[in-house]
C-alpha cells in the first residue's frame, strides 16, 4: 500500500528535521484556516439561504475593530513563520567547513561527482553518516538546481559561478536526488541516488575506486601546467598575492571592498582577475574566462584549499 | 485662421478641453510605461558597472565623445524649439509655428545624421559586437557588454527620435494645413512635445553613461 | 425616486426593445474589424483568448496524458515543447488579457456611467496587437515550438535551446505592447470619464480592481518587455547581456523577468478578485462588508506586489540577505490578500443567498484562492521553499491561484454578464452543474500534486519513478472531468444565444449602472448621461430590494 | 485653462524658456568637466545627481509640468519611483549576493554544527 500510495518522503538528514518540523506546522496552520473560511461559508451559506427567516436586522457593513484584529492577527502569525523559516535558511544556506568536501560539476545531462580523494562518479554520491559534507557545485552550462528530497536541501547550480551547500544524513540508505531546474531535453532524467554508508563502508569505497592521485593534486599539477605556478609560487619573482593559507580568509581588494575568499571567489578570481585586484598587487593577471572549464577550475580550488586556511596563516 | 468651431471632441467627451486634457494625461501616463522601458536597460548598465568598473572605463574610452556632446547640444535645442513652436500655436502666430516646428524636425534629423556618422567610426574602430569587434587591451570580456549596451540603447533612442520626427512631420503636413491647430486647441501639438522632451530626457541619462566614462 | 417592483428573476421572455443594440447597429464584417465601439472589441478579444483557451488546454491535456504513466507517451522534447507552449500561451495570450480585456473592456466604461473608452482608437489597436503577436506564437507553436520554459531562464533560453525560442519571446515582447495599451486606455478612462457624481469611493469594486491592474500593467510591462527585447536580441546575435560565458549575470535575467512576472501574477488574480466583489454581494443581496477594505486591500496588493519577486529565487543563488528581506514582503502582500477572503466570507452573513451559477462560481473562488493563498505562504517561508522550490508542489500552488480562482471568476463573469452581453438568458441548472464539476474537477487534478511536490517530484519532467504513479494518475483523471466541465458552457452559452430566453436590463437585480440600460446595450451604453447618488451594492437583505446607483430603487 | 480662446498668458513668453534652455546646457558641460576630474567612484554619482536636475527642470519647464494638476505630477514621478523599486530592491542582491563576510566564520573548528542541529 505504502509504495503505491506514498504520502510523505523519507526524512534522513539533520538538515531534514527542522524543515519538516515547520512544514508540519505549517500544514496544521494552513488546515486551521481553510477549516474557518470553509465552516464560515457553510454555516452562512446554510443560515442566510434565500428561503431561510434568519433575521436579517442590525446588518454590519463594516466594522474596523473586526479588520483591524483580523489583520493584525493574522500579521503576527505571518511574522512567526518569517522568523522561524528565515532562521532555518541562514543556517542551511551558508555551508560550514565540511568533514568531507565534495566537487559536483553538472553537466546536460548528469551530475559529475569527484570526491577530494580523486575518485569520480556519475549520478551517484556516496557519502559516510554522520559527517558534514560541503558541496561546491559547478555548472558547465544552463542552471541547474541539486535536490535531494529526503534531506530537504535544494540549490541552484549557477553557470558562472560556485554555489556551496552542505548537508549531515543521519541514516544510512539510499536516496533519491535530482535536479529541479529545467535544463534541456533531458531534464527528467537527470537525477541520481545518494548512497549514505557507514564511515568503515564510506573508507572501504573510497579504496575500491582505484585513484591514482588525489583532486588537490591533479589541481597542483594544472597549477604548474597553466603557469599559476609562475607567479604565484612563493619562490616567485613576481609581485603577485600568495595562495598559502588564503582559502577562507577576508580579502581587500584594490577597490576597498573586502571578499570572503571562499569557492566562488577563487573562481571569480581565476575568471575574472580585473574586478578583483587584491590591494597592493599590480593587476596582471591574464583572464582565463573561456580557456578552462569547470572541472579544471574545481580541481585548481581544491589545490588551492589544500594549502591551508585561515587558521595556518595565524600559526 | 480657421475657427475653432469646426473643431468638436470625439462622441465620448463632453467638450475640446476634456478630450485635450484626457489626452495629455494619455501621453503623461504612456511615459511612465517609457521610463520604465529606459530604465529596464539602464538598470542592466548600472548592474554590469557596478560588476565591471575598469572593464566598463577601459571600453567606454572608444565612443566618440564629440558625437555624443554634439547630439546633446542639437537634441536640448530641439527641445527648445519644439516648445517656442508650440507657444506660438498657442498666441494664434502659425508662421512662426510652422517655422519652428521644422527647425524642430531638422534638429532631430541632424541628431540621426551624427548618430549615423558616430556609428561608422563605431565601425571603422571595431567596436560593433558580433559584426566587427576587436577586444581592447584591459577591457576583458566585460568590454563587450558595455558595447552590446551602447547599441541596444542609442539604436532604440533613434527609433525612439524617429517615431517622434514622424509625428512633427505628420502634424505639418496634414492637421496645420487642415486647420487642426487653433489656439483653442493645439493639443496634439502639446501632445508631441512632451513625448519629443521625454525622448531628449533619456539622452541627458545615456551621455553621461555611454561617453563620460573612464575619461579621467 | 421611482419604485418599481420586480421579480428578482424574471420568467418568460422580456420584451425586445425597438431601438438597435451594439449588436445588431451594424452588420457589415468591417464594423466589426473597424469598430471603435468598447463592447464589440471586448467581443473581439473575448474570441481571441477562447481560442488561445483551447489551444493552451490541449497543450495540457497532452501534457497530463502523458503523465497518466511513468514512462509516458510523448517524445521528451515533445513533452517539454507542450509545457513551455502551455505556460507561454496561457499566461500572455489567456490569463493577463483574459478579464481585464475582455470584461473590463465591455464594463468599464459602462460601470463608470461613460459612452466608451478614452482612447477608441488606441483599444482597437490593442487587439490587433494581440492578434499579432498571436500569429507570432502559433507560429513558433506550429513549426515545433520553443523548449525553454515559459521563464526562458538565460542561458538554457539563449544558447543551449533549440526551438523556436526566439519568436516565442518575440511574440511576448509585442503581447507588452497589446497589455500596455489596454491598461493606458482603463487607467485614463477611470481618471477621465466618470459620469457625474461617481466619485472614487462610489466606484464599484471590480473599477477598482481594474484600475489597480491596469497600475500594475503600466509599471511591470515594460521591464518585461526589455528584458526579452534582449533576450530576443542575445538569441538573435549571439551575444548578450545575459551569457556568463561574456561575464553576464543570469539571474538578472531572473530580476528582471520576476519584477515582471511576479506582479503579472496580479494582474491575473487582481480582475478576478473584482469580479468576486461584484458577484458576491448581488447574489447574498447585501452590501459588501468593508468596502473601503477591499478597496485599501487592491491598491496595497498591486503595490506591494513590485516588493516581492525575489521569493521565486529563494534558491537561485541571491544574497541570503536578500532572500530574508523578499521573504518578510511577501508575508505582508499575503495580508491584504487575508483582508479580502474575510470580507468575503463575511459579506454571506446576514445575506439572502441565491445559489445560481456566478455565485457557485464566486464561492468556489473564495475557497481555491485560500487554499492557493495558504500554500503560498509555505512557499513564503524560506526553509519550506527551499525544499519545495522548482517541485510540484508549486506547480499546484499558481494553479490553484491562476487556474482555480482565476478561470472560476472567469467563468463567474461569464455566467454574471451574459445577459447583458447577449440579451439571452442561460439554462441555469446546466451552468450550476457546470460550476460544481469545475470545482471537483479541479481540486481532483492539483491537490494531488501537492502531495507529489513534498514527495520531491520536479516539475517539468516527462517521467517520474514508478511509485508515484498513483498520485499521478488521479490527477490525470482529475483534469479529464475539469475538461469537460470548462467545454460544458461553450455548449449551453452557445446554445442560449439562439434559443435563450430574452433577458431584461437588469436580471439579478444588481445596483450597477451597467444594469440600468438595456440588454444587450444600445451603441453609446446610456440613453442619456447617468447621474450617481449612490454607493455601489444598496442591497437590501431585509426585504430583497435594491437600489441602483442610480438611485432608483426597486422593492424586493 | 489653455482652452480658453484668449492667448495662454503662460505661453506667452518665450525667455525662460532659452534660459531654461541655457542652464541645461551649462548643467552638461559641468557632467562632461566633472568626466576629466578624476573623482573616482563619485563621478558617476555626481553625473547622476546633475541629470536627476536636469530631467526636473525638462519636465516641469519644457514638459510643461508647472502648475498642472497633481495627477499629471503623480505618473510624472511614478515611472520613476516605480523604477526605484527595481534598483533598490535589487540591490538587496546585488550589494551582498558573493564573497560578503556572513554571521558564520568558515575559518572556524569545522566540525562544530551550527544552530538548529538537534
Amino acid at each position: 500500500m505504502y509504495r503505491w500510495i506514498p504520502f510523505w518522503p523519507k526524512t534522513a538528514a539533520v538538515t531534514a528535521i527542522p524543515v519538516n518540523n515547520l512544514y508540519v506546522a505549517e500544514l496544521v496552520l494552513s488546515a486551521l484556516i481553510m477549516a474557518t473560511v470553509v465552516a464560515m461559508m457553510l454555516t452562512f451559506c446554510v443560515r442566510y439561504r434565500r428561503n431561510s427567516d434568519a433575521s436579517r436586522a442590525n446588518l454590519t457593513e463594516k466594522s474596523w475593530h473586526f479588520e483591524v484584529a483580523w489583520t493584525t492577527a493574522t500579521l503576527a502569525a505571518f511574522l512567526v513563520l518569517f522568523v522561524w523559516g528565515a532562521s532555518i535558511y541562514i543556517w542551511l544556506y551558508q555551508a560550514p567547513r565540511g568533514d568531507e568536501e565534495i566537487y559536483v560539476v553538472a553537466q546536460r545531462w548528469m551530475w559529475k561527482i569527484e570526491h577530494p580523494g580523486g575518485q569520480r562518479e556519475i549520478d551517484a554520491l556516496h557519502v559516510p553518516v554522520d559527517k558534514t559534507i560541503r558541496l561546491a557545485m559547478a555548472s558547465a552550462d544552463v542552471i541547474h538546481s541539486f535536490f535531494v528530497p529526503a534531506f530537504r536541501i535544494k540549490h541552484d547550480v549557477v553557470p558562472g559561478t560556485i554555489e556551496t551547500l552542505w548537508f549531515q544524513a543521519d541514516k544510512t540508505g539510499t536516496f533519491f536526488f535530482a535536479c529541479t531546474q529545467f535544463c534541456g531535453v533531458q531534464h527528467a532524467t537527470m537525477q541520481g541516488k545518494v548512497v549514505v554508508m557507514s564511515a568503515p563502508d564510506y573508507a572501504r569505497w573510497l579504496t575500491e575506486q582505484g585513484v591514482q592521485e588525489s583532486l588537490a593534486q591533479q589541481g597542483e599539477e594544472l597549477f604548474r601546467a597553466r603557469g599559476c605556478s609562475g607567479c604565484h609560487d612563493p619562490s616567485s619573482t613576481v609581485h603577485a598575492p600568495s595562495l598559502f593559507g588564503l582559502y577562507g580568509t577576508i580579502v581587500h581588494l584594490q577597490d576597498g571592498s573586502i571578499r570572503l575568499a571562499d569557492e566562488a571567489y577563487i573562481h571569480d578570481c581565476i575568471l575574472n582577475p580585473r574586478s578583483f585586484t587584491v590591494a597592493g598587487y599590480p593587476p596582471i593577471m591574464p583572464d582565463f574566462s573561456g580557456q578552462i572549464d569547470e572541472g579544471d577550475v574545481l580541481k585548481i580550488i581544491a589545490y588551492i584549499k589544500s594549502l591551508g586556511g585561515a587558521q595556518e596563516t595565524l600559526e | 485662421m480657421p475657427d475653432s468651431a469646426v473643431l468638436r471632441p470625439d462622441l465620448q467627451y463632453a467638450s475640446l478641453a476634456q478630450q485635450g486634457e484626457t489626452a495629455e494625461l494619455g501621453m503623461w501616463v504612456f511615459l511612465v510605461n517609457e521610463t520604465l522601458f529606459f530604465g529596464a536597460l539602464i538598470f542592466i548598465y548600472f548592474i554590469y558597472r557596478l560588476t565591471y568598473p575598469h572593464e566598463f572605463a577601459v571600453a567606454a574610452r572608444d565612443a566618440v565623445l564629440w558625437c555624443g556632446s554634439v547630439n546633446f547640444v542639437l537634441l536640448l535645442t530641439s527641445s527648445l524649439t519644439m516648445v517656442v513652436a508650440i507657444n506660438a500655436a498657442a498666441q494664434g502666430e502659425r508662421r512662426a509655428m510652422v517655422c519652428w516646428l521644422i527647425a524642430t524636425a531638422a534638429l532631430g534629423c541632424a541628431f540621426l545624421g551624427v548618430k549615423g556618422f558616430e556609428y561608422y567610426l563605431d565601425y571603422q574602430d571595431e567596436v560593433v559586437p558580433v559584426v566587427n569587434y576587436l577586444s581592447k587591451p584591459g577591457e576583458g570580456r566585460a568590454g563587450e557588454l558595455f558595447w552590446v549596451f551602447y547599441w541596444i540603447a542609442t539604436g532604440l533612442h533613434a527609433i525612439h527620435l524617429m517615431i517622434g520626427i514622424g509625428l512633427v512631420l505628420y502634424v505639418l503636413a496634414w492637421k496645420i494645413p487642415r486647420g487642426k491647430i487653433t489656439p483653442a486647441y493645439y493639443t496634439p501639438l502639446e501632445v508631441i512635445g512632451i513625448y519629443w522632451s521625454f525622448v531628449d530626457t533619456v539622452w541627458l541619462y545615456l551621455y553621461p553613461c555611454i561617453y563620460l566614462v573612464g575619461r579621467s | 425616486m421611482s419604485v418599481t417592483t420586480v421579480e428578482r428573476v424574471p420568467q418568460g421572455d422580456a420584451p425586445v426593445s425597438a431601438e438597435p443594440n451594439y449588436l445588431t447597429a451594424e452588420h457589415t464584417v468591417a464594423s466589426w474589424l473597424l469598430t471603435k465601439d468598447h463592447k464589440r472589441i471586448a467581443l473581439l478579444f473575448f474570441a481571441s483568448i477562447t481560442f488561445f483557451f483551447f489551444i493552451g488546454g490541449i497543450a495540457a491535456t497532452l501534457m497530463r496524458l502523458n503523465l497518466a504513466t511513468p514512462g509516458g507517451l510523448l517524445q521528451p522534447a515533445v513533452y517539454n515543447r507542450m509545457f513551455t507552449m502551455h505556460g507561454i500561451i496561457m499566461v500572455w495570450f489567456f490569463l493577463i488579457p483574459s478579464i481585464p480585456a475582455t470584461f473590463g473592456n465591455f464594463f468599464i466604461p459602462m460601470m463608470i456611467g461613460a459612452k466608451d473608452l478614452a482612447f477608441p482608437r488606441i483599444n482597437l489597436a490593442s487587439w490587433y496587437v494581440f492578434n499579432l503577436s498571436g500569429l507570432v506564437v502559433l507560429y513558433a507553436l506550429i513549426m515545433g515550438g520553443a523548449n525553454a520554459g515559459w521563464t526562458f531562464y538565460t542561458p538554457l533560453s539563449t544558447v543551449y535551446a533549440n526551438g523556436y525560442v526566439f519568436a516565442a519571446a518575440f511574440a511576448v515582447f509585442i503581447n507588452g505592447f497589446s497589455s500596455i495599451m489596454t491598461a493606458l486606455n482603463f487607467v485614463v478612462t477611470i481618471h477621465r470619464m466618470r459620469a457625474p457624481g461617481m466619485t472614487w469611493m462610489r466606484l464599484p469594486l471590480f473599477v477598482w480592481a481594474i484600475y489597480a491592474v491596469s497600475v500594475v500593467m503600466l509599471t511591470a510591462t515594460p521591464v518585461l518587455a526589455m528584458d526579452t527585447f534582449l533576450l530576443a536580441a542575445e538569441r538573435f546575435m549571439g551575444i548578450g547581456l545575459f551569457d556568463p560565458n561574456h561575464g553576464g549575470d543570469p539571474l538578472l535575467w531572473q530580476h528582471m523577468f520576476w519584477f515582471y512576472s511576479h506582479p503579472a501574477v496580479y494582474i491575473m488574480i487582481l480582475p478576478s478578485m473584482g469580479v468576486v466583489s461584484e458577484i458576491i454581494p448581488c447574489y447574498a443581496r447585501r452590501p459588501i462588508f468593508g468596502y473601503a477594505g477591499m478597496t485599501i486591500a487592491l491598491m496595497s496588493i498591486a503595490i506591494l506586489s513590485f516588493f516581492v519577486w525575489a521569493h521565486h529565487m529563494f534558491v537561485a543563488g541571491i544574497s541570503i540577505y536578500s532572500a530574508v528581506f523578499f521573504s518578510l514582503m511577501t508575508f505582508f502582500v499575503a495580508v491584504p490578500s487575508a483582508i479580502k477572503v474575510f470580507n468575503w466570507t463575511v459579506s454571506l452573513h446576514k445575506g439572502r443567498i441565491v445559489f445560481d451559477a456566478a455565485m457557485l462560481y464566486a464561492l468556489g473562488f473564495v475557497l481555491l484562492f485560500t487554499l492557493g493563498g495558504v500554500t503560498g505562504l509555505m512557499l513564503a517561508t524560506l526553509a519550506v521553499d527551499v525544499d519545495v522550490h522548482g517541485t510540484y508542489f508549486v506547480v499546484a500552488h499558481f494553479h490553484y491561484i491562476m487556474v482555480g480562482a482565476t478561470v472560476s471568476a472567469f467563468f463567474g463573469a461569464l455566467h454574471f454578464w451574459w445577459p447583458k452581453m447577449t440579451g439571452r438568458m442561460f439554462p441555469e441548472s446546466w451552468a450550476r452543474f457546470a460550476a460544481i464539476l469545475t470545482y471537483v474537477g479541479f481540486n481532483l487534478t492539483f491537490f494531488p500534486q501537492f502531495i507529489l511536490g513534498y514527495l520531491g517530484m520536479p516539475r517539468r519532467s516527462y517521467t517520474y519513478p514508478a511509485q508515484w504513479q498513483s498520485w499521478n494518475l488521479l490527477s490525470s483523471a482529475g483534469a479529464s472531468i475539469l475538461a469537460v466541465a470548462y467545454l460544458l458552457p461553450l455548449l449551453y452559452l452557445g446554445w442560449s444565444l439562439i434559443w435563450g430566453r430574452r433577458a431584461g436590463a437588469n436580471p439579478w437585480g444588481a445596483t450597477g449602472l451597467e444594469w440600468i440600460t438595456a440588454s444587450p446595450p444600445p451603441p453609446h451604453n446610456f440613453e442619456r448621461t447617468p447621474i450617481v447618488t449612490l454607493d455601489p451594492y444598496a442591497y437590501d437583505p431585509e426585504t430583497g430590494g435594491y437600489t441602483t446607483q442610480e438611485g432608483t430603487l426597486h422593492a424586493g | 485653462m489653455r482652452f480658453a480662446l484668449e492667448t495662454d498668458p503662460k505661453r506667452a513668453r518665450t525667455l525662460p524658456f532659452v534660459a531654461v534652455w541655457l542652464i541645461l546646457l551649462l548643467l552638461g558641460g559641468l557632467s562632461l568637466w566633472a568626466a576629466f576630474l578624476g573623482l573616482g567612484m563619485w563621478t558617476p554619482a555626481v553625473q547622476s545627481g546633475i541629470a536627476a536636475i536636469q530631467t526636473a527642470l525638462v519636465f516641469t519647464v519644457f514638459m510643461r509640468l508647472k502648475g498642472e494638476p497633481s495627477l499629471k505630477w503623480v505618473f510624472a514621478v511614478g515611472g520613476f519611483l516605480w523604477l526605484s523599486f527595481l534598483f533598490g530592491l535589487s540591490m538587496t542582491d546585488y550589494s551582498s549576493r558573493q564573497g560578503w563576510p556572513t554571521m558564520y566564520d568558515p575559518s572556524g573548528p569545522s566540525y562544530q554544527l551550527p544552530r538548529h542541529s538537534p
